[in-house]
């Protein structure tokens, strides 16, 4: 593999609402397979800064590429197409669709029937649902979701809703996995259950992952490198060990905290 | 010149109307976010009750405007009582098609009651004279028309944004699990919602009597499905922005019919309210909420 | 699953079907003429859009029968079987198949409009079953592409007929030489007089200046109105219905168009007087079958018994043609002798010279009835007697 | 997965059709389904047509859409002008009538199925009064008096046209791509972020079900002898509305169930004029205060027939029993 050509490259992003500027001038690079945490107190723009990387909004200034290609402008579908793939910090399961529907939702870039052999029922249609299945299955397997597939995604719990997302994003085959605060609301052994499914995933998809959490600690345990927002604007980023001791960080947090 | 101003003048006048009926919408769907296609058919009620006070009661314009209101304030609360509470909490498009059952109920009820005939309103209830300034012919009645929808406008406002209940009624309408933990009666709130949006229309029944008089049971299906237009061309939920769709539709149709497009007016408006829809969603007046991701 | 489903959906579909199949088989007895009662279908628009127009023709068969029943037919009883087509073609050609299959009437008066009409004609013709429309004017309800619909049949006069009257009246008698004609474009019936009109005000030398139109349920007409004023006509020709004629009268009034106006018959109501006002109508003129304030007896005993019956209501033309329409029919039964619709069909055909409140009937080739027309003047709200102009 | 089990239940199901056609065109013949009865049938198959297409684009994909009779219209106009006009056969009427309504539902979905909710609702109604309006104003179709057409729907062509639609329609959604549509429904952001071309899912379920419309247009006119705008103004898209709303939102047999239901009921009705709407408005009122999600829910009929736990998830339980 080559190393050192970053995966996704952000140069000097920012986007305004109006007169307002809730992320400006951020510089980010990911290499290939690095976890990498993105901290910053409640506002900082963590979550539009997600939302910038999927195409959710359009960025006012900068650019954003994965593995050399730009994805300025482009939809969120075809940004998750071309490998970038997010879970949402407030649950987004598509409820009353069965956990493995919800699975081969995020497969269906990948299907190769077209309608008209789903139409038509033709012989492609009932091999590409097959594996579509099979696939999915396979990913519930590793989730441990696979004896709650029938179940509607609203009737899980709330782990199990989360994991299930983490699941269904995984299914879209990204090389880049965004995960937004995926341990909010989960107790710590749950949360350490999950970290440890976070690895194990990215071990075996060679995934790269970049992640929000709101938990200093639990960033601290896991991550390699870790980027730090306040206020719309990159105030630091290191290893877990420069970041701890950095100022500017403690000021951010304890001012928070103070509030 | 002379034609196109009288152009104008005859669009403010049927603009005032989808104006007037445009407030009660506007504050209804602002509130429950339910599109009340009742709303017209109050306003036909509303237009009967104050026949029936002027012609059986012998009254005269005001109190018959009074009556009126008050008699479609309570009529809303129960129809909102009745039909829409039990709802609250079911899926928009269940409401929605318990309005339109609402909406064919009281038309066919009306019509079960008193039959299909139309009743004409007395000329000389408001003895009001038409202006001819330069060749162009005001109309008293529009003029007076024009007046109350800018009263009950101006009311209105003053009612929303000073008082205790237009305050419980913005919070209600921003957030109403909210509202209801900050100790706002919100059921309260959302009848007072139907009873002042009712009065309107009653109100606006009574005037359309008297400016076109003719009424009948299915006369509020168009004025009700216009004004809902208005509502949106100015923005949904703002109460400007109703009086200032419902005069801009009027003032539309009135030119439409003026180059020789009459048939294709109702047309025309539909196409301006898609392309509004489009291009800025959140009326004229409005300003654009994104959904959080 | 899926087909199990398509499955489930179409066993659905089965048990509906064969509830109605055994419906079918229970309901085929029945009769036309039964127990002393012949049946008559009528098929009107008692809701939706024009809902007023059958309900008045609704009220006027009704009172009819009401007096046709206290002697009866050879001893026997009409009985009216409404069918409520929402002003809306599908349901009209519901109605005609279910009053003739179902209820199995002897013949079946509706629809109000032309095009409610239309729509029944082909069963009505396949089961022969005769259909008489009270009040659609269009020429080719009773004639299609030339060939006669022979069970078809009407109460009231075609289009043509009064447009090229109020043409006549309007060059010669008011000596007008421009015109405008505002057209309700939502009705065969308007399009069809205007046309009539216009080919013979021009004709005749007259100009028609603009044509506006409208349609019908609208109540505002300002806009056109003031177009109209901008050509500055001598006439306006307005063929249209009361409803919405009255509110034109007052708003052309009232932006200051004094001159002379004219429709037909469909301004005939006391609604227009109570919505145009008694001032407004000054000046304007109509093409009529009759005249309410006739002093005709046959006319005032129907006004009579009309209020007496419907709360000191008075009765409008489709009043009149409703009540009309229900004693064509009950005529042509007392003289086929008989209830069987192939009897009654031919006996209507043959009307000549029945005394009815719009005229003395006589039909022609094409079934279309050869009446009189009046032409009446508006002076303080009363209709006032012109002329009388024959076919 | 066995797909022999598959097609035998697949080809089951069309020789129960099969047979229940056939059986029904003999006692048209016979004239034991008397005029009425056979009226009745056509009405209740178009609106099966009609409630399975409208299915798609509210009940599937959840797009609010209540200007169905707009494409009603497109399709009843425009395949009476293929067989009237043009003298063409029936068959190229029908398809021709579906295209149309599919071309009208391209133009009119790419601008406004970027709106959400009652946005999306107040346009298409806006969509459909336009619709209405220019065949009003157009006098090569006779403008207000309407075009009479000859009768050609026939019992084969009706069956044969509801069959299709809710085959497709069930094919459909029961594949990756009707997943993909009701991913939208549930949630249009996240099926955004999972790599579902959101606007072309709905534009696509827009086309199909204006296609079905269509073709339920050109059923409708060849029925109805003669077809006027006003028959298809907004009250009829909300007569459409109703079927599946009844039926329950999402349920594919709740809206063929309440295309009957409702269609019998309004039938039965009409022999009682004086209180028929007064009687079907408060059937309205009643049923969605007592069972607002409808008389199906989103549930579909194979779920009560079948036992055990394949059938959880509403529409989209395609293939359970094939890993089970």
């Amino acid at each position: 593999m080559m190393a050192k050509t970053p995966l996704l490259k952000v140069e000097n992003v920012g986007i305004r609402f109006g007169g307002l500027k809730a992320v400006s001038d951020v510089n980010l690079e990911l290499n290939q397979g690095e976890l990498v945490g993105l901290i910053g107190p409640n506002g900082a723009g963590k979550t539009t800064f997600f939302n910038l990387l999927t195409g959710v909004y359009v960025p006012t200034e900068g650019s954003i590429s994965l593995d050399g290609g730009k994805l300025n402008g482009l939809a969120p579908y075809k940004i998750n197409q071309k490998g970038i793939s997010r879970t949402f910090q407030n649950i987004r399961l598509f409820s009353d669709l069965s956990v493995l529907d919800n699975v081969k939702v995020a497969y269906h870039s990948l299907a190769k029937h077209s309608i008209v052999s789903s139409l038509l029922r033709l012989p492609s249609h009932f091999s590409g649902e097959k594996e579509m299945e099979e696939k999915a299955i396979e990913f519930l397997k590793i989730f441990k979701l696979e004896s709650v597939m029938h179940e509607q995604a609203k009737n899980l719990p709330y782990g199990q809703q989360r994991r299930l997302e983490i699941a269904r994003a995984l299914a879209a085959n990204p090389k880049l996995l965004l995960l937004d605060e995926p341990a909010a609301g989960m107790n710590p052994q749950e949360t350490e259950e999950l970290m440890n499914l976070i690895a194990l995933i990215r071990e075996r998809f060679s995934l790269t992952i970049l992640l929000i959490e709101h938990d200093m600690l639990l960033v601290m345990g896991v991550c390699e490198r870790i980027y730090v927002l306040d206020h719309g604007q990159l105030i630091a980023q290191g290893t877990p060990e420069q970041i701890r001791n950095n100022p500017k960080v403690i000021e951010a947090y304890l001012g928070e905290e103070v509030s | 010149m002379e034609q196109f101003i009288q152009q104008l003048v005859n669009g403010i006048s049927i603009g005032s109307i989808y104006a007037l009926i445009a407030l009660g919408y506007t504050m209804v769907y602002g509130i429950v976010k339910l599109i009340n296609f009742a709303h017209g058919d109050v306003f036909m009620v509303g237009a009967f009750i104050g026949f029936y006070s002027i012609t059986i009661f012998h009254l005269g314009f005001f109190p018959a405007l009074l009556i009126s209101m008050a008699a479609c304030a309570i009529f809303g609360v129960l129809i909102e009582r009745i039909a829409y509470k039990p709802l609250r909490n079911a899926t928009r498009i269940a409401a929605l098609i318990t309005a339109i059952g609402v909406s064919l109920f009281i038309e066919y009820g009306t019509i079960y009651v008193r039959g299909a005939q139309l009743e004409s309103y007395p000329d000389d209830i408001v003895p009001l004279k038409n202006f001819d300034i330069f060749g162009v012919t005001i109309s008293g009645k529009s003029i007076l028309i024009l007046a109350v929808s800018i009263c009950l406008m101006i009311v209105l406002q003053f009612i929303v944004h000073k008082t205790k209940i237009g305050k419980a009624m913005r919070a209600v309408s921003h957030d109403m699990d909210a509202a209801r933990l900050m100790g706002i009666n919100v059921n309260n709130t959302i009848s007072a919602t139907f009873a002042i949006g009712s009065a309107l229309a009653g109100a606006a029944g009574v005037v359309f009597g008297m400016y076109y008089t003719k009424i009948e049971p299915l006369m509020g299906i168009i004025p009700g499905l216009k004004a809902f237009v208005a509502a949106v061309f100015g923005g949904i939920g703002i109460i400007p922005g109703a009086m200032t769709g419902g005069l801009i539709l009027g003032v539309i149709e009135a030119l439409v019919s003026a180059v020789g497009g009459s048939l294709w007016r109702d047309a025309v408006a539909f196409v301006v309210l898609i392309l509004i829809l489009i291009f800025r969603p959140a009326g004229l007046l409005g300003k654009n909420v994104r959904e959080k991701v | 699953m899926r087909k199990k489903k398509v499955a489930g959906v179409f066993m659905s579909l089965m048990v509906a079907a064969g509830v109605m199949a055994g419906c079918g088989s229970a309901n085929t007895s029945g009769d036309g003429d039964k127990d002393g009662v012949i049946k008559i279908g009528a098929n009107l628009e008692l809701s939706g859009g024009v809902a007023s127009y059958g309900q008045s023709i609704k009220e006027g068969i009704e009172l009819a029968f009401e007096e046709i029943n206290k002697e009866g037919i050879d001893g026997k009883k009409l009985k009216l079987v409404p069918f409520d087509n929402k002003s809306d073609a599908p349901e009209a050609i519901n109605g005609a198949t279910k009053l003739i299959s179902q209820d199995k009437v002897a013949a079946i008066i509706g629809a109000a409009t032309s095009g409610n009409t239309k729509a029944q004609i082909e069963i009505a013709q396949s089961n022969s079953i005769p259909l008489l429309t009270p009040t659609g004017t269009s020429a080719d309800v009773t004639v299609n592409k030339g060939k006669l619909n022979d069970f078809v049949f009407r109460t009231c006069f075609i289009d043509p007929f009064q447009g090229t009257v109020a043409a006549n009246f309007a060059a010669k008698e008011l000596n007008v030489k421009t015109a405008a004609v505002f057209i309700d474009s939502a009705s065969d019936y308007s399009k069809g007089l205007a046309a009539s009109f216009k080919e013979l005000f021009t004709k005749m030398g007259g100009n028609v200046v603009i044509e506006e139109a409208y349609l019908a349920k609208d109540t505002d007409f300002h806009a056109q109105l003031t177009n109209i004023k901008g050509k500055n006509p001598d006439f306006i020709f307005v063929p249209g219905y009361y409803e919405e004629v009255g509110l034109i009268v007052k708003q052309a009034r009232e932006l200051g168009l004094k001159v002379p106006m004219m429709g037909a018959d469909g301004w005939d109501s006391p609604k227009l007087v109570e919505l145009a006002g008694k001032d407004a109508l000054n000046n304007t003129f109509i093409t009529n079958h009759y005249s309410s304030g006739d002093s005709d007896q046959k006319v005032q005993d129907f006004v009579k018994a009309f209020k007496a019956k419907y709360k000191d209501k008075s009765p409008d033309a489709f009043n009149a043609l409703g009540y009309d329409s229900a004693y064509f029919i009950a005529d042509a039964i007392k003289r086929a002798g008989s209830s069987d619709p192939k009897k009654i069909q031919k006996a209507l055909a043959e009307t000549d010279g029945l005394e009815l409140i719009t005229g003395k009937m006589k039909l022609d080739k094409n079934h279309d009835p050869i009446k009189a027309a009046v032409i009446l003047e508006y002076q303080n709200g009363e209709q006032t007697f012109k002329t009388k102009v024959n076919p | 997965m066995n797909l022999l089990k598959k097609a035998k239940g697949f080809w089951g199901t069309i020789v129960l059709v099969v047979i229940f056609s056939v059986v029904t065109q003999l006692l048209i013949n016979g004239g034991t389904l008397n005029s009425f009865y056979v009226n009745t049938l056509f009405s209740i198959g178009i609106n099966i047509i009609l409630a399975a297409s409208l299915h798609l684009i509210i009940g599937v994909t959840g797009q609010f859409s209540i200007g169905h009779a707009g494409f009603l219209a497109v399709g009843a106009y425009a395949s009476a002008i293929i067989t009237m006009k043009l003298g063409l056969p029936f068959p190229v009427a029908i398809l021709a009538g579906g295209a149309a309504a599919a071309i009208a539902g391209l133009i009119i979905g790419i601008p406004t199925l970027r709106l959400r909710g009652d946005y999306l609702a107040i346009a298409t109604l806006g969509f459909g009064e336009i619709v209405k309006i220019v065949f009003l104003n157009i006098d090569y179709i006779g403008g207000a008096s309407g075009m009479t057409v000859t009768h050609l729907t026939t019992w084969p062509w009706l069956i044969a046209c509801v069959v299709i639609t809710i085959v497709v329609i069930v094919n459909f959604t029961n594949s990756t791509h009707g997943r993909a549509c009701i991913s939208i429904r549930e949630n249009e952001i996240a099926a955004d972020a999972m790599g579902i071309n959101t606007t072309f899912y709905k534009v696509m379920a827009f086309i199909i079900g204006a296609f079905f419309a269509g073709v339920a247009g050109a059923l409708h006119a060849h029925n109805f002898y003669i077809i006027q705008p006003p028959n298809f103004g907004f009250l009829k898209s909300f007569d459409i509305l109703i079927l599946v709303v009844i039926g329950g939102l999402g349920s594919m047999s709740g809206a063929v169930i309440a295309a009957i239901a409702l269609t019998i009921i309004s039938t039965f009705l009409s022999s009682y004029p004086e209180v028929r709407m007064v009687i079907y408005s408060l059937v309205l009122i009643v049923m969605m205060l007592f069972r607002p999600q409808g008389l199906m829910g989103s549930k579909e009929i194979t779920s009560f027939l079948k036992l055990g736990k394949a059938a959880k998830g509403g529409v989209h339980n395609d293939g359970k029993n094939t890993v089970a």
